[in-house]
């Protein structure tokens, strides 16, 4: 048996990847491969049957995600059997209508697609045995029939339709997964049969007000009630079989489906009663109203459908047995009357082409046959006896005025009832009256005429349905029910009787007011008033889509005044929050933060405070000329050789070395791209902003420099001590700073060397082919230095060497392979500025990019050689040569790695400073500016006076 | 011995600062810009050279042995002192073009 | 002697530098396809290795140089970083196929920079050092500044230097933290400094938590959390559709340290630091729900969506580890490479529609539908479906996994965010995809015939690849969320970590 | 010969350089400083912007002691005129003609120029026939033009012909 | 002279926070630039500043820190120097191109200058 | 008087004068006034530097600080030549 649950569910979307797979075959094979998946699903439901009206339960069950409960169980009860023969048969009705329903134009493969996988996710929703599966398909419900009536996705209603339904009901679903999770926590389990059973736990919970209110949420979405009903209407825009299949028969009909199957865990109590009647009433009484007044054929049965629903809801609303079983009849009785109803519709719009009740009228003389079927299945909506409406409405009636309420609340139930049995008969008739009888149709372009057999045959044999199960209901349909409300109800399973004929008592008497109180409303309202010429307006409708658009003219106003693309802004907040959180401990406690220890720990010696102001007064000295920006590079210059000074000063003589090279080509590449770009920044306007950016600065170096100044006067724990003493013995190195660099954290300068590396290659890729004009230009031929490049000839060599010494001497005294790489660069790069680029590169065909490649791989060799004598990577060795002449020679592997640095680092520079010496000219534009005016050039800005 | 060269040093450190010092009062002191540029860029180098030599000896009296590597940063100032002096001066010939002086006489 | 650890770091750094060696043009697209691929190949065999010992609970640790931890830099592979390299390499296969439909011809570097990347997004996640971890976040930027620039223009260039600004200054910012938990602690080794941090005298309690403030700061900068998001939609949307998908696992590594550091420097034996700004996190976690998810309603463009998209689900992130419990951590984890793997996806159909309308300008405005849309418009439903977190799908499971676990006192506000910001990416994902796939094609016929170009297969199967993932993932969810739950527990067990780490003695040297 | 070893005078400076530079004159280092001094100059070579031919260089040493005393006597000069009130000093340019030809020659003038304080080599035309002097104090431009040329760049002609 | 140096970091940050937040990319990156001399002095500190014990060891010497300063935030710094000046670099030529490329020097393009908005925009790189 | 501690009197006397020259140098830096002045204070800076170097070693008996004292001879020159290139072209690399 659990196989079989499985394959039932597993039939419809195996089915409907067939149907995809074959969409190129003819259109009634393909019907026919999908009327396999509800064809074979009832024979396999039919196999089952004995054991459900056995009263069994089968199960399935899989794992999924035990973890969080979600479990893959499959759970067939009478109540889920019931639903599931309603979805399966009215399915495979369905797909032989659409077969004749849709046009050559449109594709049955992909309708019948996604036919089948809304029928999978209904099904499972029927037969989840863990509510998480439940919610599961429950959403695959509204997804799928999203895609349903989007189907004519050409037409704005669809697409609206669609986008509202999945809204609404997408909405509700994550409101019942919240209302699902809820009960997990409460049961401790999302097993069905464990939650149906912890009923009296659920109601007594503290949670349990948010648990019903959550999954309420999700049910009274799915099932359209008020005040939500409205994307019902709307998702009228579907071709008709799926509003007859989703719309009538089952989709809305999950909603009422949880209701019932959590009925046992969640009704019984005063929120339950109040809420889930009120609801019910209030989207009766409203849902019926419009019907009267709404011209659209399928808007008139939408609406009418939504009343239904509210009847339903309030039938488990009132939560007596009786209403039980009452709702569970009426859920059978309208799922058949409404389907035929929705049928005939469509083939109605199908032959005249128009749905409009305005433009229609007299068709009993044009399609009798068809017009006999409509009129029956529009008896049993208004509950016209004899027909299987009739009995679920009596016993609606007998439910409703049978409560165990206060007083004011039988009345407002009872009140509810007629007035439901009066609407109900008045939009029935109204749909009868002015399709099929008086004068018309009006302006129509073809005749209409019976549509095709086959289109017929589904209304037939549900309208058949409809007279059997009214005239013999204990024949037709009492297995079913009493399977269905059975397994809802258990043992407080009520007698009930199924006749057409109980005598006189009350309800029927309501029904006899209800019957002549609809014929006067209609005739009355007929009469009264144009019924043509109502407009009627949704308002829910027109609200949620105002609010929707709303909702997105926010998203994006709110959207654009926060992220409005300023980096300024994007700055601006990550300053400050830095700030924030730095500032804010220190705040919190500064007592301790930033206690004073007795002063300055260290004395300065003088030359200490004059290098103090050589690093500060440039700075601030920038600050004040950052707009001249010639000026501010050259004061950049001086706080770089400050802060150069004070890393000698304070023992740091690699960092001086360092700082200096990096200073320097820094220095280089500012001022190639000067060229580019204006020599100077605007003035600013706005000295609020000034003021506030400076209040920002003083604030940032307070914090930062108070942090500085708290963090030196603590005692200093390091773990360095052991690396000053194992440098030397284990690492053969005197120049610790060196030794950390290739040996103890060689794997950092490994990371440095690539972000160097990849520093050119961005550099090259942004540079490659870029053409730009410089900003202005100085006429005439380039200036003559060769006096310079002379001497530099003599330099550059000397300068290699001391490269080469700096690299050498690195792992003992500063230096190393990085220093050294920019030392070489450095008398190249002059060249570059004092012959010029071409001069320089026809001499030196060098490929930097392959240098640095070479480097890379190098450095990856001499730290991966180390793994061939099973020591990890980047283990240093240590090679002590005794060589005849030269005597011996400390050769640690260290230096292979450091040779791969300085062959990154030199490729790399160079690569990035000749890539930003060489840009081309842009073919298409001259200079942004013009050419600079030698006569009118500023002493004091080097550019333009101002 | 170590006295005289004690002596040699301090007359040699005394000599560097003070063209040290010359070369920037100059830079600060003088009004024309060309002057200025006279006195930094030979002062100076002299005056470092002297520092530079005095270093030698210093850390050969210190025991350290002969450091003449310091010369070469000497050789190097001196190398590039002129360099750095003629392009300070085009640049400031080209932004004061006021100063230019008539073009050379004509070949002759 | 066990090299796996680092071979996730080496093998793109070899490729990379190989890459770079057949760059000349007498060697064909083809050479450089195959290095990349070879590259792929044995990082993936790698990676499958390394999932197979931290499956069986096994840590993976190397000492580089053979110093001990608290000299040198150690790698540890526990099972976190093992996720992370995984979700990583999964989603660089699939971004790399993208990639190889044409845009690897176009920028130059591409494939030597593609590899750098992957080495700095490994490194940062196997490092065990705090440093070293700055070093490969720098690695991992500087290589993602080259990718999203090269072969750009325009505006892109204006964009790509906010990012780059941005950046440069988090990674100042992340300096000084460095600087003050060094000046302060002494040590950069992550288990070291949990140790000195467990023992912190009080006098030093606010300057730390100075500074590990910042350290977060920092992350949350990298990870786009609210207000530090903004770099981020524009950022993205921009790039390249092959490196906008690689990029989805970016803000990830800015996650993954603040999940490191919150468990490791502030976890229960934190003393003083314990728990510190979790609480934080956690509010300005579920604000940036709302927040992103408003950018989402908000776009107009489908890759700022996408951008927003990623924003929202680092923010769901954000929550789940700021929660701190087992339970949540763990979905958070399963939670995050999904969030990868649809965030890309979307990216590359991003790509795809890009390609399918030709024209430059209004290329992926959230409009216009084209012929032939069936193929994109599945794939799109499909990633819409799990990034809106829309049954049966990963975005479902994880998030209902996290929801489940959430601890009773901030039910409240979690679920209230997650489902409310859901509802609201529902709206938008399915507003975008009716503009996309539905919407009359009525201003393509006013502008006239529109010069388009059929999707590259190799694209379109990229695509499917990443969703492939995503299913996968629905499918083995419970053995994903074991290994994902069996992570928080390994996470919360701070002591072990440390006393493996510096219990580890190098294989030649004296400890 | 000219093809390994373009410079034999470059490439004994920087074995002397590197020597100086390790402050070892051990036999490892004397082989690397060769090697050095082999392989630079024939890599700067390619980069030699133009070639200079080097004549005799016996006017060298004379050439000098003359330099070295002029800068000595001239840097006290200078710094007298820099101490003294500024008044008294009177800067002004001249073109000195030069006879010259060798551009190495011209440069090494034009730096003794420059490091000679007082004066300051700033522009050379484009022909390299006129050199810009600036002095700090110019008494008598004729004597300072003849100053150079017999003293600088006559010694000099001959080591750069 | 922990004084000096916390307020020499002070100082530099403040400088370099002013500069960051100006409209103009080139100011910004002057701005990074001395952001990224504060945080190097403030790693450096983190070793607290001793004068004239450069850690390059010495035969005899004791190796501790009451002879040597502490090498490692030296060897953090030189790494954070040269990582500083590839981002520098990167950034240099970002400004570069966006300059060519959208004609406007102005990080945020609200209020490019009017000769700069008369320029060809979209024309440049490439 | 002991000729020695003359001596390093003498050295911390120069290293005075030394850093006053920095100093001297540091306000023409700051107030220029024309381009070339600021372009010739920075040259003059890095020079007096090594002098500041040199004297440092003098004074702490360590010639550790050589190094950097050879790299800003040589690099000084080359910050001024480009500033000043730039000046003269703003194409610095022509
Ligand atoms: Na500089
Ligand atoms: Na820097």
């Amino acid at each position: 048996m659990p196989q079989t649950l499985d394959l039932l569910l597993a039939l419809p979307f195996v089915m409907a990847a067939a149907v995809a797979a074959a969409h190129r075959l003819p259109r009634t094979v393909i019907a026919w491969i999908a009327a396999l998946a509800p064809l074979l699903g009832l024979v396999l439901l039919g196999a089952m049957t004995p054991a459900i009206l056995d009263g069994q339960v089968l199960h399935s069950r899989h794992l999924w995600l035990p973890r969080i409960g979600l479990e893959f169980t499959l759970r067939l009860d009478g109540f889920a059997w019931m639903f599931a023969m309603l979805v399966l048969a009215i399915g495979a009705l369905v797909i032989m209508y659409a077969r004749y329903y849709l046009s050559r134009n449109d594709s049955l493969p992909r309708l019948l697609a996604f036919l089948l996988l809304f029928m999978g996710a209904m099904l499972g929703v029927v037969i989840s045995g863990n509510l998480l599966l439940l919610s599961v398909f429950w959403e695959l419900t509204s997804l799928t029939s999203f895609l349903l009536i989007g189907f004519w996705s050409h037409r704005q209603d669809a697409r609206e339709g669609a986008r509202m339904a999945l809204v609404i009901t997408g909405g509700g679903g994550l409101a019942l997964l919240g209302g699902v999770l809820l009960i997990g926590r409460i049961v401790g389990s999302y097993d069905l049969d464990a939650v149906l059973a912890a009923g009296d736990a659920l109601r007594a919970s503290p949670l349990y007000p948010w648990a019903l209110s959550l999954v309420l949420g999700g049910i009274f979405t799915k099932s359209a009630q008020f005040p939500l009903h409205f994307w019902l209407p709307q998702a009228m825009a579907a071709p008709t079989p799926v509003s007859a299949y989703l719309h009538s028969a089952t989709m809305v009909k999950a909603g009422v489906f949880l209701l019932a199957r959590l009925h046992p865990a969640l009704a019984g109590t005063d929120l339950f009663f109040y809420t889930v009647c009120t609801i019910g009433a209030l989207t009766l009484l409203v849902g019926a109203w419009n019907a009267i007044f709404e011209h659209d054929l399928k808007g008139l049965l939408a609406y009418s459908t939504i009343s239904h629903l509210g009847l339903i809801t309030m039938l488990f609303g009132l939560g007596t047995p009786m209403a039980v079983v009452a709702g569970v009849f009426h859920i059978l009785n309208h799922a058949i009357f409404k389907c035929s109803l929705f049928m005939a519709a469509g083939i109605i719009d199908h032959e005249t082409g128009t749905r409009d009740i305005r433009k229609l009228g007299g068709l009993r003389r044009l399609m009798p046959f068809t017009s006999a079927l409509a009129i029956i299945a529009s008896l049993s909506m208004a509950g016209i006896p004899l027909l299987n409406g009739f009995l679920s409405k009596e016993m609606f009636f007998a439910a409703a005025i049978e409560t165990d309420a206060p007083l004011p609340m039988r009345i407002f139930t009872g009140i509810t009832a007629l007035l439901a049995g009066v609407l109900g008969v008045a939009y029935s008739l109204r749909f009868v009256y002015e399709s099929f009888f008086g004068d018309g149709p009006r302006g129509l372009d073809t005749l209409p005429h019976e549509p095709p057999r086959w289109m017929k045959i589904p209304v037939e044999v549900l309208v058949v349905l409809c007279v059997a199960v009214g005239i013999v209901p204990a024949l037709t349909v009492a297995p079913f029910l009493h399977a269905g409300a059975g397994a809802i109800l258990g043992s407080a399973m009520p007698d009930y009787s199924l006749a057409v004929w109980h005598g006189l008592n009350w309800p029927l008497a309501m029904s006899i007011a209800g019957i002549l109180g609809g014929v006067l409303l209609y005739f009355g309202l007929a009469r009264l008033l144009n019924l043509h010429a109502v407009v009627t307006r949704a308002i829910g409708r027109d609200l949620f889509t105002y609010n929707l658009e709303l909702l997105f003219v926010a998203g994006s106003r709110i959207t654009r005044a926060l992220a409005n693309g300023s980096l300024q802004r994007t700055l601006l907040w990550l300053v400050l929050s830095a700030l924030l959180v730095m500032a804010l401990p220190l705040l919190l406690d500064p007592g301790t933060a930033l206690a004073w220890n007795g002063g300055w720990r260290t004395p300065m010696q003088w030359p200490g405070w004059v290098l103090w102001l050589l690093m500060l007064v440039p700075a601030l000295t920038a600050l004040r000329l950052y707009r001249h920006r010639l000026l501010a590079v050259a004061c950049i210059g001086g706080t770089g050789l400050a802060v150069s000074l004070s890393f000698v000063f304070l023992s740091a003589p690699d960092l001086a070395l360092t700082q200096l090279m990096v200073e320097m080509v820094t220095l280089v590449l500012l001022l190639l791209a000067m060229n580019y770009l204006p020599e100077r920044s605007p003035r600013e306007t706005g000295l609020p902003r000034r003021l506030r950016d400076g209040a920002i600065a003083l604030v940032a170096g307070s914090v930062v420099g108070a942090l500085a100044w708290a963090m030196m006067l603590r005692p200093h724990d390091t773990i360095a001590v052991e690396m000053l003493q194992r440098s030397l013995p284990q690492a053969w190195g005197h120049n610790v700073v060196n030794v950390i660099l290739v040996d103890f954290r060689g794997f950092d300068t490994f990371g440095e060397i690539t972000v160097f590396a990849i520093a050119g290659l961005v550099v090259h890729a942004l540079l490659r082919r870029a053409r730009m004009a410089p900003e202005r230009h100085f006429d005439g031929p380039p200036v003559d230095l060769s006096m310079p490049a002379n001497l530099m000839q003599v330099l550059a060599p000397m300068v290699a060497a001391t490269s080469i010494y700096l690299y050498l001497r690195g792992h003992n005294a500063p230096g190393g392979g990085f220093i050294a790489g920019l030392v070489l660069a450095v008398p190249l790069l002059i060249q570059y500025v004092l012959q010029g680029a071409r001069s320089v590169e026809s001499r030196l065909g060098f490929d930097f990019i392959r240098t640095i490649g070479i480097g890379v791989v190098l450095a990856l060799a001499s730290g991966a050689a180390s793994m061939l004598f099973g020591a990890p990577f980047l283990t240093s060795g240590h090679l002590q040569l005794q060589l005849p002449l030269i005597g011996e020679l400390e050769l640690p592997s260290a230096m292979a790695f450091d040779t791969g640095v300085y062959l990154v680092v030199f490729g790399a520079a160079m690569l990035m400073l000749s890539m930003m010496g060489t840009i081309k000219g842009s073919r298409t534009r001259k200079t942004q500016r013009g050419v600079v005016d030698s006569s009118g050039r500023s002493a004091f800005t080097g550019e333009e006076p101002v | 011995m170590n006295a005289a060269i004690d002596l040699v040093l301090i007359a040699l450190l005394v000599a560097g600062s003070i063209f040290i010092l010359v070369g920037a009062l100059g830079l600060v002191k003088l009004s024309d810009v060309f002057a200025r540029l006279h006195a930094p860029t030979k002062s100076s180098t002299l005056g470092v050279g002297c520092v530079l030599l005095a270093s030698v000896g210093y850390h050969l009296l210190q025991g350290e042995g002969l450091q003449l590597r310091e010369l070469l940063i000497t050789v190097f100032l001196f190398i590039t002192a002129p360099i750095s002096a003629h392009l300070i001066g085009k640049a400031a010939l080209a932004l004061l073009p006021g100063h230019q002086p008539a073009p050379p006489p004509g070949d002759d | 002697m066990n090299h796996l650890p680092i071979l996730p770091v080496l093998i793109p750094m070899a490729g990379a530098a190989v890459s770079l060696m057949v760059e000349r043009r007498r060697f064909g697209a083809g050479v450089r396809r195959l290095v990349a691929w070879l590259s792929m190949a044995a990082l993936a065999a790698v990676v499958a290795m390394l999932v197979a010992d931290a499956a069986r609970g096994q840590v993976g640790t190397y000492l580089l140089g053979d110093w001990p931890a608290r000299l040198g830099i150690a790698l540890v592979a526990d099972r976190l970083s093992v996720w992370m390299v995984a979700v990583t390499t999964l989603l660089a296969a699939a971004s790399l196929l993208y990639a190889c439909s044409g845009w690897d011809r176009r920028a130059p570097h591409f494939h030597a920079l593609f590899q750098f990347q992957l080495m700095g997004l490994n490194g940062a996640f196997l490092t065990g050092d705090l440093f070293n971890l700055f070093v490969f976040f720098e690695v991992m930027l500087i290589a993602s500044y080259g990718l999203l620039l090269s072969g750009g223009r325009g505006l892109g260039m204006r964009n790509g230097f906010h990012y780059v600004v941005f950046n440069v200054t988090a990674s100042s910012l992340f300096l000084i933290a460095l600087g003050l938990l060094y000046g302060l602690l002494g040590t950069l080794n992550m288990a070291e400094l949990a140790v000195r941090i467990s023992q912190l005298p009080a006098a030093n309690v606010a300057l730390v938590k100075a500074a590990i403030g910042l350290l977060l700061v920092v992350f949350c900068a990298k990870a786009a959390l609210l207000p530090l998001y903004l770099w981020l939609p524009d950022t993205y949307a921009r790039a390249p559709a092959a490196v906008a998908a690689l990029f989805a696992v970016m803000t990830k590594v800015g996650l993954y340290a603040v999940l490191r550091v919150s468990t490791l420097l502030l976890g229960a034996g934190a003393g003083a630091l314990a728990g510190y700004g979790q609480s934080w996190l956690l509010v300005l976690g579920a604000a940036t729900l709302i927040v992103a998810a408003l950018g989402v309603l908000g776009s107009a463009r489908l890759p700022v969506m996408i951008g927003y998209l990623v924003v929202w689900s680092a923010a769901t992130l954000f929550v789940a580890f700021a929660l701190g419990e087992p339970g949540t951590v763990g979905a958070g984890l399963y939670y995050l490479a999904h969030s990868c793997f649809t965030t890309a996806a979307l990216f590359l159909i991003a790509g795809l529609i890009r390609r399918r309308h030709g024209s430059a300008d209004q290329d992926d405005s959230l409009a216009a539908a084209l012929p032939g849309r069936t193929w994109p418009g599945v794939l799109f439903l499909i990633a819409g479906v799990a990034v809106a977190g829309l049954p049966p799908l990963t975005g479902f499971l994880g998030k209902a996994a996290l929801l489940a676990a959430t601890p009773p006192s901030q039910v409240g506000l979690v679920w209230s965010t997650v489902l409310v910001s859901s509802l609201m990416v529902i709206i938008g994902v399915s507003r975008a995809g009716v503009r996309l796939f539905w919407q009359a094609p009525a201003r393509l016929e006013e502008a006239g015939p529109v010069r388009t170009a059929p999707a590259r297969p190799v694209a379109t199967i990229a695509a499917t690849v990443l969703l492939g993932y995503v299913v996968a993932m629905s499918v083995f969810a419970q053995p994903l969320l074991v290994y994902t739950d069996a992570t928080a527990r390994q996470l919360q067990d701070t002591a072990g970590y440390v006393d493996h780490l510096r219990g580890l003695a190098p294989a030649r040297r004296q400890p | 010969m000219r093809r390994w070893l373009p410079s034999p005078s470059l490439s004994v400076a920087l074995l002397v350089f590197w020597l100086l530079l390790n402050h070892s004159a051990s036999p490892g280092q004397v082989l690397l400083g060769a090697a050095l001094a082999l392989a630079i100059p024939l890599l700067a070579r390619r980069m030699d912007h133009e070639h200079c031919p080097t004549g005799s260089l016996r006017g060298v040493p004379r050439l000098a002691v003359v330099f070295a005393w002029d800068i000595i006597r001239s840097n006290l000069i200078v710094a007298a005129q820099v101490l003294g009130p500024e008044s008294r000093i009177r800067p002004g340019f001249v073109w000195v003609p030069l006879d010259i030809g060798n551009l190495r020659g011209i440069t090494v003038l034009a730096s003794m120029i420059s490091l000679t304080p007082g004066t300051l080599s700033v522009v050379l035309t484009d022909d390299r026939r006129h050199l810009l002097v600036h002095a700090l104090h110019l008494d008598d431009a004729d004597a300072l033009v003849r100053q150079i040329k017999t003293r600088y760049e006559t010694p000099l002609m001959e080591v750069f012909p | 002279m922990e004084l000096a140096l916390a307020t020499a970091i002070g100082v530099l940050t403040a400088v370099a926070v002013y500069l960051m937040l100006r409209a103009r990319s080139f100011d910004v990156i002057l701005g990074l630039t001395f952001l990224s001399y504060a945080t190097n002095l403030l790693i450096f500190a983190g070793g607290r500043p001793v004068v004239g014990k450069a850690p390059i060891i010495v035969e005899g010497m004791p190796a501790d820190l009451a002879h040597y300063t502490d090498p490692l935030p030296q060897a953090l710094v030189l790494t954070a120097i040269v990582i500083s000046f590839a981002m520098t670099a990167v950034s240099i030529v970002l400004a570069m191109r966006s300059r060519a490329d959208n004609g406007g020097d102005h990080v945020d393009a609200h209020d490019a200058a009017p000769e700069e908005a008369r320029s060809n925009p979209g024309g440049g790189g490439r | 008087m002991n000729t020695t501690a003359l001596l390093d009197m003498t050295v911390t006397g120069a290293l005075g004068v030394a850093c006053l020259a920095l100093l001297l140098c540091l306000w023409r830096l700051v107030f220029g006034p024309t381009v070339s002045d600021r372009i010739l204070a920075l040259d003059t800076l890095s020079v007096t530097a090594i002098a500041v170097l040199m004297l440092w070693g003098m004074q702490l008996d360590s010639t550790v600080y050589f190094e950097a004292a050879l790299v800003i001879a040589m690099l000084g020159f080359g910050s001024t030549v480009v500033l000043s290139k730039f000046v003269l072209r703003r194409d610095i690399v022509e």
